[in-house]
């Protein structure tokens, strides 16, 4: 294939990456920017979102449109659920500790995974696109379904960022996030700030596995990418920022892509990882992050 | 232990209940009275450990591993067990990862200490468990596939009599595909160990037959997207091959439809790919009318044996890989008979050494080297196959299927000769 | 701390080595043989408790070191022919030299942004594993030959040599720890600790200080990742894996951090929790999942921490 | 109307207040004394509920706050101004003072009120605070506390670094404040400013709380002020 088509395909697969990686690490990037929290179970909220997606999306059975949109609905507001009671539990008895909340949060993890082992199965499971079509370029074919996802994810982060800028919720988070005992004397009530934050976060991650799904089907290990992508993310974009988050997003999800034109892919990955790792040394805040952290 | 068998499709050796009733077992024999009835079995079990992927990576094959192990443990049992010996099969989960897989071999051997050790799948774990089985000087047979066994750089206690390790598998299919697919080749494989067997034999294969590799796509181990790799396919390519193991398949065929549309070139992919998928899944469709080798064919064909029969109705598949209680449930069928005729092959060895006790484990082992041949048979459901005693590696028939309606067919059934290839080594000469 | 605390203390870390030398002859078969791994990789955990115990940094990139370690004896081994003893040298150095090259680059940074520089090169060292698959057989990887692994003429293959090579470096790791917690580089660690600028303020040299005690923990990691490939005669990618980051961390906290005897704690403690939970669920991630949370709930200090601080003030 | 009765604080191991009282009415302002760490600001964080008694009660209008959660305080009215400002920096002019106005659910009227007292806030509604001179956001915090419509409002040194024009405002506005039937309690450490303003004087040392006397008795006889700790070297 030509250079230019070739460009062009990484390019939008690039787009479809960052779009649900966006919508992913800015949940990572809310908890960590309000509760200052590593929320290492990140990812397993994630494929907690694309497993009840699957099992939603079979049990409605019907046109797929209609199981997935259900699943839409339902997998963001059950994974929410899980970790409302995980922060009630674990989290808020930990006082937010940094190093404490980081060992809670991989014990998440295995107790998530197996969970999710013991009943979903080892398998990987697909779900139905809600559409399907194919988009002929003078090249190649392209998944309508992708083109789709890129604008159900721009969406989202509308409503997340309306949220926050607009409402007095969003307000709320803001001003805990700056200063936590301040809001606590403004009667901002910051134990169910926190709470609504991390259930925020963690719903953000299932949405995105909704997304996903139906490109690329519900498996129990699936977690793993997502953390350490959205990790990245979250930093080089800066703390909490969404527009950084947003950005940084696209710059990850498209230099893999793009790069991987140019070297063998795993050399690409090698490259693309150590890019991370120096941008993050020469700034240290985040390509995008005003404040150090 | 006894491995319980509850129903077909949903039963799971359960170590502990096990453990109850063996206890409880074991007291009613003691009872005087009970000893005539004891005598079926005489003395005590032989102890097989099975470490089993029930967790990790492997986990879907582990499962199949599992309930295959639980059939023939039982099969083997009402046959009288292995030379008036009742079976116990003890399992371990090893989390698909190889230092928890040496852990548990060093359970095996001094905490259990059972007889032999089989049923590990995964190359890493193998790889590291080896070494350690071979210390430990406990027998430890495969059931992986890997070339690592017949590759005569593990140690003497290490065999693989139960399955065609890659190398052999794939070099006897390549004339088919050069014959019958197209000479120009492009391969897509994991950017990994075994993925790299496949590239290195099958290119060497088709050279050999005047064909061509025409690109080598590896795809890193972390990838869960391929579309973007697909451009490096040549427009020149004939035949596609794939082997994407992990959960990505289905993902990879579907970005394959949405590339491609018709205008494909024949795919030709190893069914490791697909194991535990259901053909008939979303996304599948596009795989309508390309081919895959298949270690046993995972849909009954017209001229099924009778031990492809029986094997199925002991394990609980049905004539669609699936297991009986959930049509869902696809099994690995073409892999895990692997574990039915290691077992057999164990109970073979180990009559012909006259094994009463860990102190025959040599004999036990030299009997196994000396093994020739397994006809087709109940014990072999899989068919007719050659054992090589120097390089402890079992040679069979492979088999080539279209998808047709959902479904594999068999259209091509390799001889054992055509995956033949020189020795490259002699674990004889090594000591134990 | 009073000087019969110190005494105490120095008694105890004699103690424990002598317990477990003479543990050998007692130890059922199967719990010497995990005695023997478990000190290995508790060494590996000593070295990262350099870092993140006594000086605060939270590394997530220890499995690179630990690689290292593994790869440089097991590569040289196969390779090159070369025995155990150089190996185990050549791989310190090479474990100590990665860390440093990380270190001058990765210390720029602190707080989680140190966590994921360090994360990002140990991903990036082990795709390199897979993407030179031809050497280092990836994540399948490969047996070193037993006629390689001999140390002084002894097999380390055989059970008593392996556990006392095992318990030589274990042994070797806790004087290093001991002397690090005791000497005044291991007081300014602490400072920098508990207040990084105001050490500097005190003129020390923060970064290379840092540096200094990174070097030493890629050390003594390297060191437990050549033991490892070694003793056990496996070296694969999957060692050198994101998984190989956490662990450290983990037991590192759960035994303790900044005591010197709590790596070793901590991992024996997180081995046999998986060890017997695996024997009666096949869900015992799921134990060891609820076992890390109770764990921080209630012994947040890990457990020689949560000791020190109730009834053993003089614990190291 | 804001009553103190004998409370113990603690952070961690390290007792800061001991069996410390005072008592506040209606267009009252009282000012605290002391030296620097003898428990001044945590008084004034135990009475918003942001550090938690270990003894004693605190009453505002006899409702017992003691036991509540951090956000009864400003929902039964007490306004904080704390130390150092603490504005969210990030937000802007305009949602400061939304949060205050939030924490009661008061009228829109009473950011018009806040507001009229501090003009030169008006023009800069869409700013981000953070960007504020030191001065500026000094107003905002004492407008955002005002947002709540406080009965009492606590003050945490807040000339602290200002001009002296500033300090100056400040002050108007405080008496402002007590004209309208506002009670304030002042932590300051410029004690002639404190003098001309408050009515009372509470000294403060070790945690206790100690005399309480009259401003217009202090601003009499300075040589008292010697007695107490040192204030006023």
């Amino acid at each position: 294939m030509d250079f230019g088509p070739y460009l062009l395909l990484a390019t939008m697969e690039g787009a479809v990456g960052a779009a649900v990686l966006a919508l992913t690490a800015l949940g990572l990037s809310l908890v960590f920017g309000v509760m200052r929290v590593v929320n290492v179970a990140h990812g397993e909220f994630f494929m907690l979102g694309a497993v009840i997606a699957w099992w939603v999306a079979h049990l409605v059975g019907a046109h797929p449109a209609l199981g997935f949109l259900a699943a839409l609905v339902v997998a963001p507001i059950m994974v929410g659920l899980v970790a409302a009671v995980a922060e009630r539990l674990v989290l808020r008895r930990l006082g937010y500790d940094p190093e404490a909340t980081i060992v809670a949060t991989i014990g998440l993890l295995y107790v998530i995974q197996q969970a999710a082992l013991s009943t979903f199965g080892p398998d990987a499971r697909p779900v139905e696109p809600p559409v399907d079509f194919r988009i002929l370029l003078p090249w190649f074919g392209y998944s309508g379904y992708k083109l789709l996802v890129i604008a159900a994810a721009a969406a989202l982060m509308l409503c997340v960022w309306w949220v926050l800028a607009r409402t007095r919720v969003g307000l709320m988070m803001r001003a805990t996030r700056f200063d936590r005992e301040t809001a606590r004397a403004f009667a901002i009530p910051v134990d169910r700030v926190y709470g609504g934050v991390f259930a925020l976060g963690a719903m953000l991650a299932a949405v995105g596995a909704v997304l996903i799904v139906p490109i690329q089907q519900a498996h129990y290990l699936m977690g793993h990418d997502p953390l350490l992508l959205s990790f990245i993310v979250v930093i080089i974009g800066g703390l909490g920022s969404l527009r950084g988050t947003v950005l940084a997003a696209l710059v990850i999800g498209m230099s893999d892509g793009v790069i991987s034109v140019f070297f063998s892919p795993t050399l690409a990955k090698i490259l693309a990882t150590l890019l991370v790792a120096i941008v993050l040394v020469i700034r240290p805040t985040g390509l995008f992050g005003a404040r150090a952290a | 232990m006894t491995t319980k068998a509850a129903k077909p499709g949903s039963f799971r050796v359960n170590r502990r209940t096990a453990l109850q009733g063996m206890a409880g077992a074991a007291g009613l024999m003691a009872a005087p009275g009970f000893v005539r009835y004891a005598q079926a079995h005489s003395g005590a079990p032989i102890k097989l450990g099975v470490p089993i992927h029930r967790t990790g990576i492997g986990a879907s094959y582990g499962r199949w591993y599992e309930r295959v192990l639980t059939a023939a443990v039982k099969l083997v049992n009402e046959g009288g067990g292995i030379a008036g010996h009742r079976v116990e099969a003890i399992v371990e989960d090893d989390g698909t990862d190889p230092r928890r897989g040496t852990e548990v071999i060093e359970k095996f051997a001094t905490q259990h200490k059972v007889d032999a050790v089989f049923g590990h799948l995964f190359s890493h774990v193998v790889n590291a468990a080896a070494p350690r089985a071979g210390e430990l000087k406990m027998p430890y047979i495969v059931c992986s596939e890997g070339h690592h066994v017949a590759s005569v750089k593990l140690n003497r206690y290490c065999f693989q009599p139960g399955i065609t390790d890659v190398k052999s598998q794939v070099q006897s299919m390549a004339p088919w595909v050069m014959a019958n697919l197209g000479k120009k080749v492009t391969m897509i494989f994991p950017d990994y160990a075994f993925g790299h067997d496949h590239r290195d034999y099958f290119s060497a294969a088709v050279k050999a037959k005047g064909g061509e590799v025409v690109a080598l796509i590896p795809i890193p181990p972390t990838e869960t997207s391929f579309t973007r790799h697909f451009p490096k396919i040549p427009a020149s390519t004939e035949v596609l091959y794939h082997v994407m193991v992990g959960p990505g398949v289905l993902t990879f065929v579907k970005e394959l439809g949405q590339h491609f549309g018709s205008k494909r070139p024949q795919l030709f992919g190893f069914v490791d790919s697909i194991e535990a998928v259901d053909l008939a899944s979303p996304a599948l469709e596009y795989l309508e009318g390309t081919h895959f080798w298949e270690g046993n064919p995972r849909y009954a064909q017209a001229n099924q044996s009778a031990h492809d029969k029986f094997f199925r109705e002991r394990v609980g598949v049905d004539a669609n890989g699936a297991s009986k209680s959930d049509p869902k449930d696809v099994s690995t069928y073409a892999h895990m008979f692997s574990v039915w005729e290691t077992l057999f092959i164990i109970k073979q060895a180990m009559e012909k050494a006259d094994y009463h006790g860990p102190e025959k484990k040599v004999a036990f082992m030299e009997a196994l080297e000396s093994l020739k041949e397994f006809p087709e048979s109940r014990q072999h459901p899989q068919g007719r196959k050659i054992f090589n005693g120097k390089t402890h590696q079992v040679f069979g028939h492979q088999f080539i299927s279209k998808v047709e309606n959902k479904k594999l067919k068999v259209v091509h059934k390799t001889s054992i000769e055509d995956g033949m290839y020189p020795d490259e080594g002699d674990y004889t000469k090594m000591s134990f | 701390m009073t000087a019969g605390g110190l005494d105490r203390a120095a008694l105890l870390h004699l103690a424990v080595p002598a317990l477990l030398f003479a543990l050998q002859f007692v130890l059922p078969d199967y719990h010497h043989v995990n005695l023997a791994r478990v000190m290995v990789l508790a060494s590996f955990a000593a070295g990262y408790n350099i870092v993140f115990g006594y000086t605060g940094l939270l590394s997530l990139g220890h499995a690179m070191f630990f690689g290292a370690g593994l790869y440089t004896a097991g590569l040289l081994a196969q390779y090159a022919g070369v025995a155990a003893a150089p190996g185990f040298v050549l791989a310190i150095l090479a474990g100590a030299l990665f860390a440093a090259l990380v270190g001058i680059l990765a210390l720029r940074t602190s707080g989680v942004s140190f966590m994921i520089v360090t994360l990002m090169f140990a991903q990036a060292a082990y795709l390199a594993l897979h993407y030179f698959g031809d050497y280092t057989r990836s994540d399948e990887g490969f047996v070193v030959p037993a006629e390689l692994r001999r140390l002084f003429g002894l097999a380390l293959a055989d059970p008593a040599t392996r556990y006392f090579t095992a318990l030589a470096l274990f042994t070797g790791t806790l004087a290093v720890c001991h002397a690090v917690a005791r000497s005044s580089f291991g007081r300014v660690l602490a400072a920098i600790r508990e207040n990084e600028e105001r050490t500097r303020m005190l003129g020390y040299d923060v970064f290379a200080y840092k540096l200094v005690a990174l070097a030493l923990s890629g050390a003594v990691s390297a060191a437990a990742g050549a033991a490892y490939a070694m003793l056990f005669g496996y070296v694969g990618a999957g060692l050198a894996s994101i998984q190989y980051s956490i662990y450290p961390l983990l037991w590192v906290l759960m035994g303790g951090a900044a005591t010197v005897l709590g790596p070793f704690l901590g991992t024996l403690a997180m081995f046999y929790l998986v060890d017997t939970a695996s024997g009666f669920t096949s869900a015992y991630l799921f134990l060891v999942g609820l076992a890390l949370i109770a764990l921080v709930l209630f012994f947040p200090k890990g457990v020689l921490g949560t000791l020190r601080e109730r009834a053993l003030p003089w614990l190291p | 109307m804001l009553k103190v009765d004998r409370i113990d604080c603690c952070y961690g191991n390290t007792q800061v207040l001991r069996g410390f009282s005072l008592e506040l009415a209606c267009g009252e302002i009282l000012c605290l004394l002391g030296r620097n760490g003898a428990g001044k600001t945590t008084a004034l964080k135990a009475i918003m509920g942001l550090v938690k008694p270990r003894a004693g009660a605190i009453t505002v209008d006899g409702v017992d706050l003691t036991h509540l959660p951090a956000e009864a305080a400003p929902r039964h009215g007490i306004g904080y101004v704390p130390q150092g400002r603490r504005l969210f920096a990030d937000l802007t002019v305009a949602e400061n003072l939304e949060i205050g106005l939030m924490a009661r659910h008061t009228p829109r009227a009473a950011r018009e009120r806040a507001l009229d007292l501090f003009p030169a806030l008006r023009e800069r509604l869409d700013q981000a605070s953070g960007t504020l001179s030191g001065g500026e956001q000094q107003m905002l915090a004492i407008a955002r506390a005002l947002c709540l419509e406080p009965k009492v409002i606590l003050l945490d040194e807040p000339t602290e670094g200002l001009m002296p024009s500033m300090v100056a405002r400040i002050r108007e506005v405080v008496s402002t404040l007590r004209r309208q039937g506002t009670a304030v309690l002042l932590v300051e450490q410029r004690v002639e400013a404190v003098l001309e303003i408050a009515d009372h004087v509470l000294f403060v040392e070790n945690g206790r709380s100690r005399d309480r006397l009259a401003a217009a008795e202090l601003r009499a006889r300075p040589e008292l002020l010697g007695r107490f700790v040192g204030v006023g070297d």
